[in-house]
């Protein structure tokens, strides 16, 4: 019923075609529509005709499978993060994950609470942080213009990172996620 | 209105104690031993048939859970609020669900936040909040909140405080604002 | 010797037998039993003697005089051919249901050879005070069997026919009394010399007498009630023997009676057979079916004494009434549930023969006499033809529905099972004897259909479709395994069909291919509704077709009325037109490959039927060809939108088979070249692609052992190649190019603008659009979407299955691509039919032509495999390999679904479309039909309304009757 | 025999560059009417290259696999079965082939097959959007087969080539001012074929995401888009060759192809959207009863 295969680990491509794909995907970033805390309210001005996203080639996708980008926008609960996992994994390589706010780099004011995460790199590869609590549509538009400049350099390698260290990230969400009851490989 | 229910409340239960009344708003504390009678009465005599909220308070000094059951009666707008005191070890109250079926929600989030049992509620156990919870419940006051998030989702990065003037001012090269100016001057 | 041998061996038996004691009961069966052969084998030696057995002349006789002197003093009897046939009967049901009566009431025996005695006797009689006596002895000796048995509902019944039997004595002998004293003469022959107002006294009390004793209807009320009452076994005896005596009696006395004009016995007889066949449609115990079936055949007596005379009438009577007395006989032997003794198989057959010989259905020996009756019936007198047409369908239905009540569960007391055997036994041989004396009759030379070539497109269409319905009746387990035969019966009869000569061929092959259907059909498991269902259209397209055919007066059929009649024949049996019902009940239902046969190849006889109509009036246009286009396209869309509704596989099938036989109404409506050539197209496409689809739904139930939608589901991954071959029939009859499908529209399109009918153009075009919903429906609903875990064993289905249906998926794919090898046969062969209108296409190569359009199959096919090969080529080839993954692993909001069946979209599947459609007044043609039933259940509530169960009312009745007979032949002389 | 494949392979590239061109103009009109920026016109190419390019994707199972190539299949048939340019015999590509009614039914075959796609995908969403997809489609084909008949026989010919030569008389003998009605009815019905909104049903974000689609990924979702570019150019050939008096010239193709993109486009912007049986039940009616009027006007 579900995937039992581990990831294949994706090996090294040409250059110049390479060079310009990564122009191509910096250019077009679907994000998964999923917001996971507070900070998802502060994606929706991203949309309107003040900030206007899609002038970057920025989209919403409703599904996981045609996205590139995941948001994590604000503090995450242990029980999102066990569909975050799961939504992350569905999404098709390459794929990046952007994290808002200051919940998701250590806790924030969330610091001590008893099912709110700290760091959210232990769990999930991100590949670019915005401050604040929370940033503002210009942060983030900030942030992925971080990303995309990221991308281009051909930096933005954290799906290569998270499948070459599957494990590591595994033992840190099983950790967290008593209940695990996920498939060991969902892609 | 809230006269006569208190008149009847304080003919039925003389060791009822008041805490607090206004024009449409009665609070009492009961017995422990006649709390279901109370509840009982509020709803079949005395008009309060809705049960807005059961809510509770770790008294940990007296070593008690305070019960409260927030009974609303809309024809005459007036509002009831029947307390109790239980005590903390292997606390058990009885279940409402056979009067209120809607109550099963709020005993099964009582339980697994405080660890009080409702023997009669036909769900009871079952995942409310929290997914695989094995640790004290973590509303308790004698959790360790704070012991619980270090060891769990790890150690905190150390916050190092930040002058904001100083912090911003590196950023914006000087304090440079009509306020900020005032206060200088004033300074 | 022999005469007097055959007549009183039984009352010798009944003697001793009376006398013997009863400690001896077995040397007293041995006696009985020794008797009777003997007894049965002089009048075997006697019927020979006279030349019973060719039926030609029944009235030789030889005179048997005992005594000295003349009746009444002594008896006379005179043994005629016809009454040898009938004593056989008799004889051997009292052997046959001898051994039970020694089982259950041994005293009895004396009163079963008594029986016997006093039905030779009434049969033989010349005299009418010797008629008398043994009409007594015969009374008396019913009352004595029925009340042997002491329990409430047999008194009742022997009460009953006490009560009847004394009424019919004192209007008896007062008759007699009158007879004697106008003529001073006794003998039957004296009723004819009577004048004047006796002469109306005796007719008036003779004919109700009869009418009383045979049970006709006004008078039926005491036979219901006794047949219901008494037990089966006396109720077997009593129709075989002393019910068939007194029948054939009657037969003897009607044409004597000094009525006038002997016409007012056929309408009193057609009036009653609707009558009462009205009633006997809400009689549900089969002693009271049997009663109203008795009812139906007395009324068909008094109808034959009023419109035929000579030979012609004794010949129908006697095999009318011989063979019904008979099979009644062998259903009371089986329709008995008292022990729990479970036939199945052929105990099926065993009680479907009798009921077939008692509806008239070919081959079976009263088909032949009701056939000729009806002939005659048709050309003089046509109301009552209709009338007597119409009791005998209302017959028919109640008859299937008793059979089909149990068909599903058949007990046969142990003791009877071998007389019932050697009772339809009996009646198989006399089939045979009847139909190989009838053999000149046929006609095979084809003369039907004139054109060779549409003669061969149906033969071979039929053989095809027969044949590759038969590897799948293999694999199969239990009781569907038995369907095979009657498939091939059917198959072999529809194979014949196109080469009927004349209208007797064509109405028996289509009559035995259709009830040959019926009986495997039965073999479903849970199909008796839909047997019934089947049966009840079968015969209604039987009858019509008859009535066509008899109204033509010899020739196939005629312009007006009667090829009306044939059409609305094809329509019912095509389902079209509200007639679907049957079509939905009994596919579902029917057992393995049957339904692709029914679906894909038995439908086709009505095409054939209609091309047959249309070429023998007109040479090719139809009756009111614009109405049949209009009925075809309405069908199509009405049936496409139910079948996009429907909750089962094959019942979807069922409504989808039915709409796309509309386009082939469409087409033959048009009467044009090009409608033709659309007709037969998708004649044949619809063949090949309906077999195909049936043929995977049987994989599918085999496998799954379900056909609900609701239960199915991604059985793409266990059974790819069924799902394969059901794609590519799909795509074809949604009329996607580049497969076969396309074809037949382009061309009815052609033809229909050609014509300039838009409308039905349109109707037809958004049929075919609707088609898609269903079409979609039936692949996900059963192959895509979500793999239940109910059907995680299931498997590919096997190979006989397999094999036929990739040899129909690789027709459609060749018809698809290079069509012009059909139609470079069809349209010369078209194109010499003189009565067809407008142009022909024309065909160039692989192009075809029309007046407005263009179509080039092989092109277009190449294009579409091309690029699909170019597409398919560039993404293998560019090096990106899909990973595959569980069927559960979908973007479902980042949860995991919790099982298959709550992913699986399949209930209500177009919940929007039925949203958009209610405001459309919910015609059903289901709610239409059983308005009819219930029209007629009222009908039938009122008429039965008459038999009260009370004996007082059914003496009132007969004095009524007389009453009334007496003021009408007053009236009327 | 070469001219004709080059000519294929050459309307098949221009088509799709064009479609795609058509796409990201849209895109930016849309955002134009919003008040917002937009992105940019190639948008759409980066999207698609980047859809392609990406490294991983998932199947399930054969159907889902085969799904994008009968939608682009689908789609370069119906391309290839209309005359592009009129009078240059080279664009006619295979439109010898068959007349409208094949046109009509060809139409179906990359739709079924994307439904298959959508069905072997297992997902609920996808399937749901489907059963929305045909359920509109039979209601859009109604009104749109009835238009097309009405001009066909009106001119009496199922030949596009026909159709278009009998609209060459100047700008008042093109069929939208012949068959007014018939037109009007084929232009609502060109809405939900293009999937506009208020007819926006099948690719409901709001509440299927995005509907057939849903689960395809990468380079098969990137055929899917090409094949969508493709069959959007095919359809406005078509409609521009049966109301718009064809195109006389490579100019008049590409901006009759582009003013009638537009009308869409702007009717999309600024209407909500029905409900699956409000949408079917306005197209039974309206733009049915539209045509019907010049049926019966040639009927007569």
């Amino acid at each position: 019923m579900y995937c039992n295969q581990p990831p294949e680990k994706p090996g090294n491509k040409k250059e110049l075609l390479e060079k310009i794909t990564n122009m191509a995907r910096a250019n077009s970033l679907w994000v998964t529509a999923y917001g996971t805390g507070c900070g998802a309210i502060e994606l929706r001005p991203l949309h309107t005709s003040r900030f206007d996203m899609e002038r970057f080639g920025i989209a919403m996708r409703p599904t996981p499978r045609q996205a590139d980008v995941l948001i994590i926008s604000g503090y995450l609960a242990t029980k999102t993060l066990k569909r975050v996992i799961r939504v992350y994994e569905q999404m098709q390589d390459p794929k990046y994950i952007v994290a808002l706010g200051s919940c998701t780099i250590n806790g924030g004011m969330y610091f001590d609470s008893y099912n709110t995460l700290n760091v959210l790199d232990k769990y999930l590869p991100v590949d670019v942080y915005v401050m604040g609590c929370m940033p503002r549509p210009e942060a983030i538009i900030d942030g992925f213009s971080l990303l995309m400049q990221k991308i281009k350099d051909g930096r933005a390698q954290g799906w290569k990172h998270y499948k070459e260290n599957l494990d590591y990230y595994r033992e840190n969400q099983k950790k967290i996620i008593t209940d695990w009851d996920l498939p060991d490989y969902n892609w | 209105m809230i006269d006569k229910v208190k008149k009847e409340l304080e003919i039925r239960f003389p060791l009822l104690k008041l805490v607090r009344e206004q024009h449409n708003y009665l609070h009492v504390k009961v017995e422990r031993v006649s709390a279901m009678d109370a509840i009982v009465m509020a709803r079949t005599s005395l008009g309060h048939s809705v049960l807005q909220l059961i809510s509770t308070v770790d008294r940990i000094e007296d070593d008690v859970f305070q019960m409260t059951w927030i009974l609303e009666n809309y024809s005459a707008c007036t509002v009831l609020l029947i307390s109790a005191d239980y005590p903390r070890e292997n606390c058990i109250v009885p279940s409402l669900c056979q009067i209120w079926p809607a109550a099963s929600a709020f005993e099964r989030e009582i339980f697994e936040m405080f660890g009080i049992s409702f023997p009669g509620n036909p769900r009871e156990g079952e995942d409310f909040l929290l997914e695989g919870w094995k640790d004290t419940p973590p509303m308790r006051r004698d959790f360790e909140t704070e012991e619980y998030a270090m060891r769990v989702y790890g150690e905190r990065q150390p916050r190092e405080h930040l002058d904001p003037r100083q912090y911003i001012g590196d950023i914006v090269g000087e304090w440079n604002t009509p306020m900020g100016r005032k206060r200088e001057e004033e300074k | 010797m022999v005469k007097a041998l055959a007549i009183f061996l039984p009352l010798l038996g009944a003697f001793i037998n009376a006398w013997l004691p009863g400690k001896n009961p077995k040397a007293s069966r041995v006696v009985s039993y020794l008797l009777l052969t003997a007894g049965l084998a002089a009048v075997v030696m006697l019927s020979i003697q006279l030349g019973a057995w060719n039926l030609n002349d029944l009235s030789n006789s030889v005179i048997l005089s005992t005594g000295v002197g003349a009746p009444p003093l002594s008896i006379n009897l005179e043994i005629t051919a016809g009454g040898t046939l009938a004593a056989i009967v008799m004889y051997a049901a009292t052997i046959f249901s001898l051994r039970r009566f020694a089982l259950t009431t041994p005293r009895s025996q004396p009163l079963v050879l008594g029986l016997l005695t006093a039905s030779l006797g009434l049969l033989f009689a010349t005299d009418i005070f010797n008629s008398f006596v043994f009409l007594e002895i015969g009374s008396i000796v019913t009352i004595g069997l029925t009340a042997a048995c002491r329990c409430g509902s047999r008194w009742e019944a022997a009460i009953k026919a006490a009560l009847v039997s004394g009424l019919v004595t004192i209007l008896y002998l007062l008759a007699v009394a009158a007879l004697y004293r106008s003529t001073g003469m006794l003998t039957l022959e004296a009723l004819g010399t009577l004048t004047g107002g006796s002469a109306i006294l005796v007719a008036i009390l003779l004919l109700t007498v009869i009418v009383t004793e045979i049970k006709a209807y006004p008078l039926t009320g005491w036979g219901l009630d006794f047949y219901q009452g008494t037990s089966s076994i006396v109720a077997g005896l009593y129709s075989a023997t002393w019910s068939l005596a007194v029948l054939l009696w009657a037969a003897k006395v009607l044409p004597l009676l000094p009525v006038g004009n002997p016409i007012i016995y056929a309408w009193i007889g057609a009036g009653g057979l609707v009558l009462s066949q009205l009633a006997g449609l809400r009689a549900s115990s089969s002693g009271r079916i049997m009663g109203y079936s008795t009812s139906a055949y007395a009324s068909l007596l008094l109808v034959a004494a009023g419109t035929t005379t000579g030979a012609f009438y004794t010949q129908i009577v006697t095999v009318l009434m011989v063979f019904s007395s008979l099979a009644k006989f062998s259903l009371f032997m089986l329709g008995n549930p008292e022990k729990k003794d479970r036939w199945s198989g052929y105990g099926t057959i065993l009680f479907l023969a009798p009921v077939l010989v008692l509806a008239g259905i070919p081959p079976m020996p009263v088909f032949w006499a009701k056939f000729s009756f009806l002939a005659h019936l048709a050309s003089n007198f046509p109301v009552i033809f209709y009338a007597v047409l119409t009791g005998l369908f209302l017959e028919a239905v109640y008859l299937f529905r008793f059979w089909s009540a149990r068909s599903e569960k058949v007990r046969v007391e142990r003791a009877s099972k071998p007389s019932a055997v050697a009772a339809v036994l009996l009646m198989l041989t006399a089939a045979i004897w009847i139909t190989r004396m009838s053999w000149g009759m046929l006609d095979f030379s084809g003369s039907i259909i004139a054109s060779d070539g549409i003669r061969n497109i149906f033969h071979g269409l039929f053989a095809v479709g027969t044949l590759l319905c038969l590897p799948g009746v293999f694999n199969r387990t239990g009781r569907e395994k038995n369907y095979w035969f009657w498939l091939l019966i059917s198959g072999a009869a529809l194979t014949i069909l196109p080469a009927a000569g004349n209208g007797l061929t064509f109405y028996l092959l289509w009559e035995i291919s259709a009830f040959a259907a019926v009986i495997g059909v039965s073999k479903g498991v849970a199909a008796k509704n839909g047997t019934f269902w089947y049966a009840v259209f079968a015969s209604l397209s039987g009858y019509l077709l008859l009535a066509g055919i008899l109204l033509s007066k010899g020739s196939f059929v005629i312009a007006g009325l009667p090829a009306i009649l044939l059409t609305i024949a094809a329509l019912v049996k095509m389902g079209q037109f509200g007639t679907h019902l049957w079509n939905i009940r009994a596919y579902p239902v029917a057992p393995g490959t049957m339904p692709a046969f029914l679906a894909g190849t038995a439908s086709k006889a009505a095409v054939l039927l209609l091309v047959a109509v249309a070429l023998t009036t007109t040479g090719g246009a139809l009756p009111w060809g614009r109405v049949l286009a209009w009925m075809g396209a309405l069908t199509a869309l009405a049936t496409a939108m139910l079948a996009a509704f429907a909750p089962d596989y094959r019942k979807m099938l069922a409504y989808a088979s039915v709409s796309q036989l509309g386009f082939v109404l469409m087409g033959l409506g048009l009467a044009s070249i090009l409608g033709w050539t659309a007709a037969f197209y998708q004649t044949i496409h619809h063949l090949i692609f309906k077999m195909a689809l049936f043929l995977g739904a049987a994989g599918v139930v085999y496998r799954t052992g379900t056909s609900e939608f609701n239960n199915l589901g991604g059985l793409v991954k266990k059974m790819p190649w069924t799902f394969a071959f059901t794609l590519i029939a799909v795509i074809s009859f949604a009329s996607v190019p580049p497969l076969a499908g396309f074809g037949g529209k382009w061309l009815l399109y052609n033809g229909l603008v050609e014509a300039g009918w838009l409308p039905v153009l349109i109707v037809g075009m958004f049929a075919s659009v609707v088609a898609f919903l269903y079409s979609f429906r039936l692949l996900h609903g059963v192959f895509l979407g979500q793999l239940s875990p109910r059907n995680a064993h299931a498997k590919e289905a096997p190979l006989p299955l397999l094999i036929p249906q990739a040899i129909l998926a690789m027709a459609i794919m060749v018809l698809g691509f290079k069509p012009t090898i059909l139609l470079n046969f069809l349209v010369p062969t078209l194109e010499a039919i003189p009565g067809l209108s407008g142009l022909a296409p024309v065909i160039q190569g692989d192009m075809v032509l029309t007046a407005m359009g263009t179509w080039n199959a092989w092109m277009v096919g190449l294009m579409v495999m091309g690029f699909f090969g170019v597409a398919f080529v560039f993404f293998w080839i560019s090096g990106h390999k899909p990973k595959y993954v569980g069927q559960l692993d979908l973007g479902f909001a980042g949860e995991m679904p919790p099982s298959a069946d709550e992913v699986h979209y399949s209930n209500n599947f177009f919940r929007p479309y039925a949203r958009a459609l209610s405001f459309l007044p919910k015609i059903h043609a289901e709610k239409i039909f059983r308005g009819t039933t219930k029209t007629f259940n009222m009908l039938g509530d009122g008429v039965r309304a008459l038999f009260t169960g009370d004996g007082r009312t059914y003496l009132a009745h007969s004095l009524i009757f007389l009453l009334l007979l007496f003021v009408f032949l007053n009236g009327g002389m | 025999m070469l001219a004709n494949f080059t000519s294929v392979a050459l309307t098949i590239v221009g088509a799709l560059t064009w479609g795609l061109l058509l796409g990201g103009i849209s895109r930016s009109v849309t955002a134009r009417i919003h008040g917002r920026m937009g992105p940019r016109v190639t948008q759409n190419f980066i999207d698609l290259w980047k859809l392609f390019r990406k490294t991983s994707s998932i199947h399930h199972g054969g159907m889902f696999w085969m799904a994008p190539m009968f939608r682009i299949t689908g789609a370069i048939c119906v391309l290839l079965m209309v005359p592009l340019v009129i009078g240059q015999n080279i664009t006619y590509n295979m439109s010898f082939a068959g007349d409208v009614f094949l046109l009509i039914y060809i139409m179906f075959f990359g739709c079924l097959g994307m439904a298959l796609g959508a069905g072997n995908s297992g997902h609920p969403y996808a399937v749901i959007a489907v059963s929305r997809g045909l359920a509109q489609m039979s209601s859009y084909e109604l009104s749109f087969s009835i238009a097309v008949v009405a001009i066909a026989v009106g001119l009496h010919t199922f030949k596009i080539e026909g159709i278009v030569a009998a609209q060459q008389a100047g700008i008042t003998s093109w069929n939208i001012f012949r068959f007014p009605f018939a037109s009007a009815g084929a232009l609502l019905a060109f809405l939900p074929m293009q999937m506009a909104y208020p007819f926006g049903i099948v690719l409901a974000p709001q509440e299927i995401p995005i509907g057939p689609p849903t689960e395809y990924s990468s380079r098969m979702l990137s055929f899917m888009l090409s094949g969508r570019a493709l069959f959007g150019v095919a359809k406005l050939i078509l409609f521009v060759s049966l109301l718009f008096g064809g195109a006389s010239s490579w100019l008049s193709l590409f901006v009759k192809t582009f003013l009638l993109y537009m009308y869409p486009i702007v009717v999309s912007s600024v209407f909500p959207r029905f409900r699956t049986e409000q949408s079917i039940r306005f197209l039974w009616f309206i733009p049915t009863t539209l045509a019907l009027v010049d049926l019966v006007r040639v009927m007569l």
